[in-house]
């Protein structure tokens, strides 16, 4: 797994769409539409120093749109979280394309504020996408509509336009369905420019539950970055090595190391490979969108946001223009929904990415090696006796598909019904406990008080599976409960990463690692520990499995992620990883 | 020499026009015995053009350009719309995309819109698949096609077919999911001659390893000519940054540029055409097979396929009688093959449109009533027969 | 030919003229010919231009229904037509191909009322012992695809129903009629459309109005659509060929002024009119508010329209400006609606399976509106009737619709499914919104049924809103008033995109799978034939 | 879980899981794993909004259910406590047939085989999906608890019943006739030639005609038509008019299948799964009732718009034949692939239809993983059978000697 950063592992990127025809263009973005830019930015900037609410500055960009003759209309939203209300207005206007049926479209957006640079307010992104709408306006090439959404805050907004924009809208969501809508939305551009002026343009892809949008989009606004505004691409904001070394030594870990270390370039280029992995697994595994536009993945729109990585320049509205008008004249070539290209990659550097089949066996191999054990566990369970006695009954004990009697019907079932119902009920019982732990968590009492809570919860979730598996087996011949629940536990796992590897790699390639290790040695002597070696165990398995309760915040935003934009990672750890280290725990409490 | 050629094309002239004036075939077969077949010169009386640009899609703007170039130049050297087939599987001209519309331009600095005001489409968009084409050529049409969208040839016809396209070894794609055979076209073309459909054929075709498209062909009186070799690519001339993708095949261009310097009455042969191939210029080796091609290519005039005989004054008459003329060939069957019409087994089908209509449209209250009574009755009297059926079996024992 | 008929025309107009000179106006007598043309232009709230060429050609004596009649006398009316009226018995036929999408909100109610995308054709056609009404409307397409440069002819069965409330007949006759009507969203329009449309002028595009019809112009109009309406009346056959386009000046200007002329719209002035036409004129409306200049000056009649005759002002080249102001302000939507009912028809929900059909109707005025509504669905799409919901602003109102009308698509003979009609009426409650939604699945098809680009999807016609008035029905929209909705109303097409199988592996999937069975097949037969032998193991 | 009121407590909690209301089970009803054309209430429905409203419900293709359902559900409007009923019953049977196979009254092992139908995944969730497949399933379980209880004409009747509301049930004919005149007990272990008396049969056979014929007026009645209706419901298991996706092999076949091949391929699929037939009951005629139990795996696996439900059925009919549990080779391996089976085949499908970053193959491979599933569940359970019938020699000489088929 650690191999994956390996330059030689990943190949070029390219592009796999012909419609799309990146970089292929002349564009018409000049310094007249920069100054009309700037204008929106001064009034912009008005409104946040007198920080004006988000009704104002709906109302300001929905005048300025309507002013442009596009329909433009605010739309005001109420979520309703366990941690409280969060309400907003968004504004947007669609652009009707002249020629076309409009019944296809795609989208620039902005959000009010940005979470990547030091900047809170993406006040440049705004102004720059308000600019474009004045300037694209004046073609008539346009074969799709084109929509200028303003979402307020961060993410909410843009979840709850797009909810209302579907017409999917969830129960805690309160708000109306849009005065103005268009066709299908196919590809969408978050712009993120909240420095002051930029040196690199970075790209966030990442989106919900860890959905990647199509190649294709990244690679054609790569190549446009590069040839119609010759601006350095990269991916986040990760400065490449070779490019600025001197701001690459700052923020590199090899600053301080020895010369020949940090001078050889194999090794800047594997940190920097591995830094930006590391980075996606942090987005995708919590599946958490790095971007507003991680929202309408859900929706099958493919979308990044451009992010414009802070600097002192040299590079400003009219690059950022250019860039984002020739990226749509490319999107706007687009005749199918984007399917050519990949949707399961890593990019290990803007130029480079790896394909699924060579990244995915790291961690199908640990599934693998997980489901061999739990098999080896299983025989081990009907095999176990045989050597120690020649009884004929232990043999019926040993029970599963070996047990070689052929006489006493009776008495076989009701001794191998015991070894095999017990772990069952235990693996399910488990699972509901996590379930209920879940819902819980999602009452408004545990997120007040949450350390009381969470302290209860977790003694709670300790002493349950304690109370109801530690209770010996009552006849010393069956196989060992522990043995089969081993079993149980590892094939499920098993088959618990190896499906979640293809949905969200990230996220089975964690659980290889937090899983594997406890789960192989939850019981690894035959020799019965001491009582106390046991407890220990337990408790350190059990710490494992709920210990992150007490990380409030943490807590507190998965919840959050889980009701507004619905994202898996909560209820995943709750119901799926949480129960497989508990039954892990009880293995070990087992003698 | 060429006086008399002149002379015996304007009396040619004449008869096809008399001819054409009433569209008997018999008279036409009369007119070609007289004449007898392959003197000297080709011994056409009618021109005819098939221009395939058989590739969808808005970034294959360059393929409807190459097309439309050919229409362009047919046309200016008098071959008549009525006699062109135009097939183009997509419509860029109007395409919302394009920034110039109602205008398909063949070189970067758009001087010459190959569209045009006055352009007939005959086969547009999804019509446009291989198995339209092979009918179009071999006449096996539905009755109901229009005579726009016939290949009305006879065994005086010189025709032009043009194909372009993303092809490969011996096939071309047509709408980017299916492909024609060089087979395909081979056999298309000995039916057309069996069935006396063409004097002479000179086949075009601009693709990626076009010349394996001609390798099938055993027909006589065939001339072809392709733009690559075999595991050759056929690239694109140029780019026009303001449309945004390119918009010409070279091999294409280049043709096109060489018959700039025709005019109705040049006399420059096909020999001329294929020695001016530069490979160096078009990126790719054209390849040009005239084996069963009966003449020399030296006599073998550009006229002779690209221009009309007939010319220009005389269509409106044509075109006149065959409109006049138009249901009386209807009515009287023409000689084509006719597969029995997909669509006939409608015929009931309006009946029960109509019925649905008495019944979807609007049913009065009394009949609602009746209607819901009816209804209910059949469902109780099956519930009860089921509900009977039940009891029965569980009284007997 | 040009020379042919000009000449033809010049000699026929000549007499048409003298005809029209000694009885003005009055319709000629019987197999008499006349042909007007006209052109209204309407500058629209939003800085737009709506123009409306009207191309006239009355028939008088009524030709269509002895089919062998006169044939090769039509001195104006267009050859081709009259055969194609002959050869299927037409009453009534309405071809339009339209392309852009008509704003009610902005424009009003268009001149022609069908602006639906893309092609659009329906046929009142007698039912004659010859041929079915089902053969005369596949040759019918056909011939009109040959002669319209248009692939008219896949408007087959899937496409074709027969709503003869939506659209009814406009006169009663004896003999009993058929309606076909189909459309297909997906037809564009362009330069070979308008060639042979062109063509059926009397003076083709050397004069008259039709000068103007320069295609580089009218394709780049925001939206613009060419209509065929023929429709036989009393006295003849009345043939109405229709171009209209809306222009974007402002657009032209590069975002700041909305001051037209010819020149502007067109890139071409009209230079000599067409001496045939009985009348040819150009009316230009003039909006009430702003202070604007037309030139040439012209009267202006009660009902604010300037009128010029083409006939004495012949070299003409109209404009109108706006000299005060420097930028075209764009005035706000929101209390400029310029028709009773204002539009909403999506899709929702993000599933590729399994959607809502939604359609929001919102009415301006102050009195309730009686609409009825059609769709006409492609069987792609597959409608769950019980699902259908009625809300106004949140509550259900299930007693706003009436008469509904379902036919499911059925599967015809020629194996085709025809297309699931929906028909009702609506009552939309005064000033609110009226939301009605049914949930719909999407079609699983064959891989080979799919279009080459299958990853777009595929356009699901507008759906028709239509006055009701027909007294069969009970209920009369109220048309007399305004609040009632004058005129036929097309709704926003919609791109559906189906789930869509592999189209590169057919073969692997065909061996997979008869391999796993095979595979499960011959063990359990070797199971079950093999007999069974206990061997002795020594060890 | 022996006390005898484990059994009614967990029918309780069925019963209340009915009244429940979870945001989760609208989802269900549209779940391609879950509820097919032929089974999906859904459907139903409409076709009762089209009857209600005047239009032949078998028009438009979407009504595809034995038009008895249109008269039940247009009569009374039951809600999901049918469903719950309908699973009861089915346990019930199961367990009556349990104890017909046992000759006994009550035995310590009821909770457990009323649990393995109760509490059966694959039973459960479409039955919260309210696809009528349950009652066919619980006729099913029917028909074979009054052939084991030799009661003919209930059995009949119910058979019928089964046939008439999914036409594929009709594998099940002969054996059921064949335990109509055997006894249901377990004669694994000790194969005899068939016992019963062919005039029997053909008269039991006969009389299984005339129900059915009766049922087909009834529907026919209903449906104001004959043909119509049969087309609809009966032929759609035959020519396969819809291609929605469904965890079996059939669809995607089809989907991909060239047309000129279809019909040839449509007919071969369907003599396949008749194929079976002959074989299983000749192999098995000393234990009819095993011979259902491996038809209905069969069915479970080749059927036309499979959904988890029949699988689930035969699976659940597994706690009915203990005896040959010690001769299952593989019973964990089949376990684990039905267990990733029915996790891929939701996660694909979302994959493909929801989030669109997946292709049909997708989802087509995790019904190959289902498929091999089935299969290894039938194979095991055939060789299990016959496997039994040599037994395991006594302790000591374990190992002198092997059990091989030539």
């Amino acid at each position: 797994m650690s191999l994956i950063p390996i330059a030689s592992l990943s190949q070029g990127t390219y592009i796999d769409e012909n419609a799309l025809q990146p970089a292929q263009v002349n564009t018409y973005w000049n310094w007249q539409d920069v100054h009309r830019a700037d204008q929106y930015l001064y009034h912009l900037e008005g409104l946040r120093d007198r920080n004006s609410t988000s009704e104002e500055r709906a109302q300001f960009i929905r005048n300025e749109l309507a002013n442009l003759g596009l329909r433009a209309a605010t739309q005001n939203y109420t979520f309703t979280a366990s941690s409280g209300l969060l309400s907003g207005v968004n504004a947007y206007a669609i652009m009707a394309s002249p020629r076309t049926p409009s019944s296809e479209a795609m989208v620039i957006s902005a959000t009010w504020r940005s979470e990547v640079g030091k900047e809170p307010y993406n006040l440049r992104g705004i102004s720059i996408v308000l600019a474009l709408a004045a300037f694209l306006k004046n073609y008539s090439l346009w074969a799709k509509d084109i929509i200028f959404v303003i979402g307020d805050g961060y993410l909410d907004g843009m979840q709850a336009w797009l909810n209302a924009y579907h017409g999917t809208i969830p129960p805690n969501l309160e708000t109306s369905l849009l005065e103005y809508t268009s066709g299908v939305i196919w590809t969408a551009l978050n712009i993120d420019y909240s420095g002051h002026s930029f040196s690199h343009l970075g790209v966030f892809f990442e989106g919900l539950n860890g959905r990647l949008p199509n190649q294709d989009l990244i690679n054609s606004v790569r190549l446009i970055s590069h040839y119609t505004g010759g601006v350095p691409f990269i991916v986040y904001d990760h400065l490449e090595p070779n490019d600025f070394p001197d701001r690459w030594q700052t923020t590199s870990i090899l600053a301080n190391a020895p010369d020949f270390i940090r001078q050889s370039p194999q090794l800047q280029d594997f940190e920097y490979r591995a830094k930006n992995i590391v980075r996606h697994i942090n987005y995708q595994a919590r599946g958490k969108p790095s971007g507003a536009h991680g929202l309408y993945h859900k929706f099958r729109i493919d979308a990044i946001t451009l992010f414009a990585v802070p600097a002192t320049g040299p590079h400003g509205f009219l690059a950022l223009g250019r860039i984002v008008e020739s990226a749509l004249r490319t999107t706007n070539n687009l005749l199918e929904r984007l399917h050519a290209s990949f949707f399961f990659y890593l990019f290990t550097s803007p130029g480079t990415f790896m394909k699924i089949g060579k990244f995915l066996p790291s961690a199908v191999l640990v599934s693998a090696a997980m489901m061999i054990s739990g098999l080896g566990d299983w025989v081990n369970a009907g095999w176990l006796h045989e050597a120690v006695t020649e009884n004929d009954r232990e043999e019926a004990a040993a029970g599963g598909p070996s047990s070689k009697i052929q006489g006493k019907k009776m008495v076989r079932w009701r001794m191998r019904r015991r070894p095999l119902l017990r772990p069952i009920f235990t693996v399910l019982g488990t699972h509901v406990m996590g379930l209920l732990a879940f819902n819980l968590m999602r009452s408004p009492i545990f997120v007040e008080n949450h350390l009381a809570a969470s302290l209860l919860l977790f003694g709670a979730l300790t002493i349950l599976p304690f109370v109801f598996a530690s209770l010996p087996d009552r006849t010393p011949e069956v196989a060992p409960f522990s043995l089969l629940l081993k079993s149980f536990n590892l094939c499920l796992a098993s088959i618990v990463i190896s499906t979640t590897s293809l949905l969200n790699f990230s996220l089975a390639a964690i659980l290889a690692i937090t899983l594997a290790v406890p789960l192989m040695y939850s019981s690894c002597s035959r020799s019965s520990p001491p009582r106390i070696v046991s407890l220990a165990k337990y408790v350190t398995y059990s710490f494992l499995a709920w210990g992150w309760l007490f990380l409030r915040d943490e807590v507190k935003q998965a919840i959050w992620n889980w009701e507004v934009l619905g994202i898996w990672f909560a209820p995943f750890i709750c119901i799926v990883y949480g129960p497989l280290v508990t039954q892990a725990g009880v293995v070990s409490l087992q003698p | 020499m060429h006086w008399l050629q002149h002379l015996s094309r304007h009396c040619l002239l004449l008869l096809a026009c008399l001819s054409a004036l009433t569209l008997a075939i018999p008279q036409e077969e009369r007119v070609s015995n007289f004449f007898g077949r392959h003197t000297g010169t080709s011994g056409h009386t009618n021109n005819w053009a098939v221009l395939v640009c058989a590739s969808r899609y808005w970034f294959n703007y360059r393929h409807m350009a190459n097309a439309l170039g050919m229409y362009r130049t047919v046309k200016r050297l008098g071959i008549p719309d009525s006699n062109i087939i135009l097939m183009l599987a997509d419509d860029t001209a109007c395409n919302a995309r394009n920034q110039f519309p109602g205008s398909v331009y063949a070189k970067a600095g758009r001087h010459l819109d190959l569209y045009g005001d006055n352009i007939e489409v005959d086969y547009r968009g999804y019509e446009v698949t291989v198995e339209n084409f092979i009918r179009l050529l071999t006449g096996r049409v539905d009755p109901s096609v229009p005579r726009s969208k016939r290949l009305l040839t006879d065994d005086r016809s010189n025709i032009f077919v043009y194909m372009t396209g993303h092809g490969g070894n011996e096939f071309l794609k047509f709408q980017d999911n299916e492909e024609i055979s060089a087979f395909d076209i081979a056999d298309a073309f000995e039916q057309m001659w069996q069935k006396k459909r063409y004097n002479e054929i000179l086949f075009m075709i601009d693709t990626c390893q076009a010349n394996t498209m001609y390798s099938q062909f055993y027909s006589p009186n065939i001339l072809a000519t392709g733009s690559s070799e075999i595991g050759e690519n056929s690239y694109s001339h140029e780019n026009d940054n303001d449309i945004g993708v390119s918009v010409i095949d070279s091999y294409t261009h280049f043709v096109l540029e060489f018959m700039e310097g025709i005019n109705k009455t040049s006399q420059v042969s096909m020999q001329d055409l294929f020695s001016s191939y530069d490979p160096v210029k078009i990126r790719s080796h054209p390849g040009v097979r005239s084996d069963l091609f009966q003449r020399p290519l030296e006599s073998a005039l550009i006229t002779d396929f690209f221009g009309g005989v007939s010319q220009a004054e005389i269509f409106p008459v044509i075109e006149d009688a065959d409109t006049t003329t138009q249901h009386i060939i209807r009515v009287s069957s023409p000689d084509h093959v006719v597969p029995p019409d997909p669509v006939s087994p409608q015929a009931h089908n309006g009946q029960d449109f109509d019925k649905a209509n008495a019944t979807a449209v609007m049913p009065q209250k009394d009949a609602v009533a009746l209607d819901v009574r009816w209804r209910d009755i059949r469902k109780w009297t099956s519930i009860v027969i089921v509900g009977f059926l039940v009891g029965w079996v569980s009284l007997v024992r | 030919m040009r020379w042919g008929t000009i000449f033809f025309a010049l000699c026929l107009s000549a007499s048409s003229e003298s005809v029209t000179s000694y009885t003005n106006n009055v319709p000629p007598g019987e197999s008499g010919e006349r042909y007007d043309e006209d052109l209204f232009i309407r500058p629209l709230l939003d800085g737009r231009v709506a123009t409306t060429f009207t191309f006239t050609t009355d028939l008088l004596g009524n030709v269509s229904r002895q089919s062998e009649s006169s044939g090769q006398h039509y001195t104006l009316f267009p050859l081709t037509l009259g055969q194609i009226l002959r050869e299927y018995s037409i009453a009534e036929l309405h071809l339009t191909l339209n392309s852009g999408k008509w704003n009610y909100d902005h424009w009003g109610y268009p001149d022609d009322p069908s602006v639906g995308t893309g092609a659009e054709l329906w046929a009142w056609m007698a039912d004659g012992p010859s041929s079915t009404i089902d053969e005369r409307w596949t040759g019918l397409r056909n011939a009109l695809a040959g002669l319209f440069c248009a692939s008219l002819g896949s408007l087959d069965t899937r496409h074709t129903s027969s709503p003869s409330t939506v659209f009814p007949i406009s006169f009663s006759s004896s003999i009993p009629h058929g309606l076909r009507y189909a459309n297909l969203p997906s037809e564009n329009v362009c330069t070979e459309n308008l060639t042979p449309f062109v063509k059926l002028l009397p003076c083709k595009s050397r004069a008259g109005l039709a000068t103007l019809l320069n295609p580089q112009r009218i394709f780049d109009a925001d939206w613009h659509g060419l209509s065929i309406h023929l429709r036989s009346t009393e006295v003849g056959t009345e043939l109405k060929l229709g171009v209209q386009a809306v222009f974007d000046p402002v657009r032209l200007s590069g975002g700041r002024r909305r001051d037209w002329s010819f020149r502007l719209l067109f890139d071409r002035i009209i230079h000599d009119s067409c001496l045939v036409a009985t009348s040819s004129v150009v009316r230009v409306q003039i909006p009430d508010s702003g202070s604007h200049t037309l030139s040439p000056a012209s009267v202006v009649d009660d009902n604010l329209t300037a009128m010029y005759n083409l006939m004495t002002q012949a070299p003409l080249d109209v404009s109108m400006s706006w000299p005060h102001e420097h930028t075209f302000q764009y005035p706000h939507v929101h209390e400029s609606r310029l028709t009773p009912l204002s539009i909403q028809r999506t899709l929702h929900g993000s599933s590729q399976i399994h959607g809502h059909l939604f359609i929001a109707l919102t009415n301006n005025g102050h009195h309730d509106i009686v609409v009825g509504y059609f769709e006409n669905l492609p069987a792609l799409v597959t409608l769950w009737m019980h699902t259908m919901e009625i809300k106004v602003d949140g509550t259900e109102r299930n007693e706003l619709i009436s008469n509904v009308s379902y036919r499911p698509h059925q599967v015809l003979a020629n194996g085709q499914k025809s297309p699931s009609t929906f028909q009702a009426i609506l009552t939309v409650p005064a000033s609110s919104t009226l939301h009605l939604s049914m949930e719909i699945s999407r079609a699983f098809l064959k891989y080979t049924e799919h279009p080459p680009d299958a990853m777009r999807g595929w356009d699901l016609p507008p759906a028709i809103l239509f006055p009701v008035c027909e007294p069969a029905m009970g209920i009369c929209g109220m048309q007399n008033t305004s609040a009632g909705m004058r005129d036929r109303m097309y709704t926003p097409t919609l791109l559906i995109d189906l789930p869509t199988p592999d189209f590169s592996m057919p073969y692997n999937v065909i061996i997979f799978s008869c391999t796993l069975i095979t595979l499960i097949f011959g063990s359990i037969f070797n199971l079950l034939t093999r007999t069974w032998v206990i061997v002795r193991v020594e060890d | 879980m022996e006390s005898p009121l484990f059994l009614p407590t967990l029918a309780a909690c069925r019963l209340l899981l009915a009244w429940v209301q979870l945001p989760v089970l609208d989802g269900l009803q549209l779940d391609h794993q879950l509820t097919s054309p032929l089974t999906s209430y859904f459907r139903l429905k409409e076709g009762l909004w089209l009857y209600h409203h005047g239009v032949d419900p078998y028009l438009g293709g979407v009504l595809k259910h034995s038009p008895l359902f249109l008269s039940l559900f247009s009569t009374v409007s039951p809600g999901r406590v049918a469903w719950a009923l309908s699973d009861i019953v089915g346990a019930w049977a199961l367990v009556r047939i349990w104890h017909s196979r046992q000759q006994l009254g009550q035995s310590r092992r009821d909770g457990l085989v009323g649990a393995a139908y109760l509490l059966n995944p694959y039973i459960l969730l479409p039955s919260l999906a309210s696809s009528t497949s349950t009652f066919e399933n619980a006729v099913v379980l029917l028909t074979l608890m009054f052939a084991a209880e030799g009661r003919p004409s209930p059995a009949l009747l119910a058979l019928a019943l089964s046939i008439h509301l999914s036409l594929s049930t009709s594998l099940l004919l002969v054996p059921v006739l064949m335990l109509l005149v055997t006894s249901p007990t377990s004669r694994l272990a000790s194969p005899r030639p068939f016992g019963g008396s062919y005039w029997m049969v053909f008269k039991y056979a006969s009389e299984f005609v005339v129900y059915w014929s009766v049922l087909v007026c009834a529907a026919s009645i209903m449906a104001g038509g004959v043909w119509n209706w049969m087309h609809e419901s009966w032929g759609a298991s035959l020519i396969l008019p819809d291609l929605t996706p469904n965890p079996g092999l059939w669809w995607y076949f089809f989907t991909e299948m060239f047309d000129h091949f279809r019909p040839f391929f449509l007919m071969v699929f369907s003599t396949h799964l008749a194929i079976y037939i002959m074989p299983v009951c000749i192999k098995f005629q000393h234990d009819a009732l095993y011979a259902a139990f491996l038809l209905l795996g069969i069915l479970g696996t080749f059927k036309p718009y499979l959904t988890l439900a029949d699988p689930g059925l035969f699976l659940s009919m597994f706690a009915v034949f203990p005896e040959i549990y010690p001769y299952l080779r593989h019973a964990v391996v089949t376990a684990l692939l039905h267990a990733h089976a029915s996790l891929l085949l939701p996660l694909f499908h979302a994959l493909w239809v929801i989030e669109g970053r997946g292709n049909a193959n997708f989802y087509y491979a995790a019904s190959l993983v289902m498929g091999v599933a089935g299969g290894a569940g039938i194979v095991d359970a055939c060789f299990a059978g016959m496997r039994i019938a040599i037994g395991n020699g006594s302790e000591a000489e374990r190992g002198k000697w092997e059990v091989v088929q030539q």
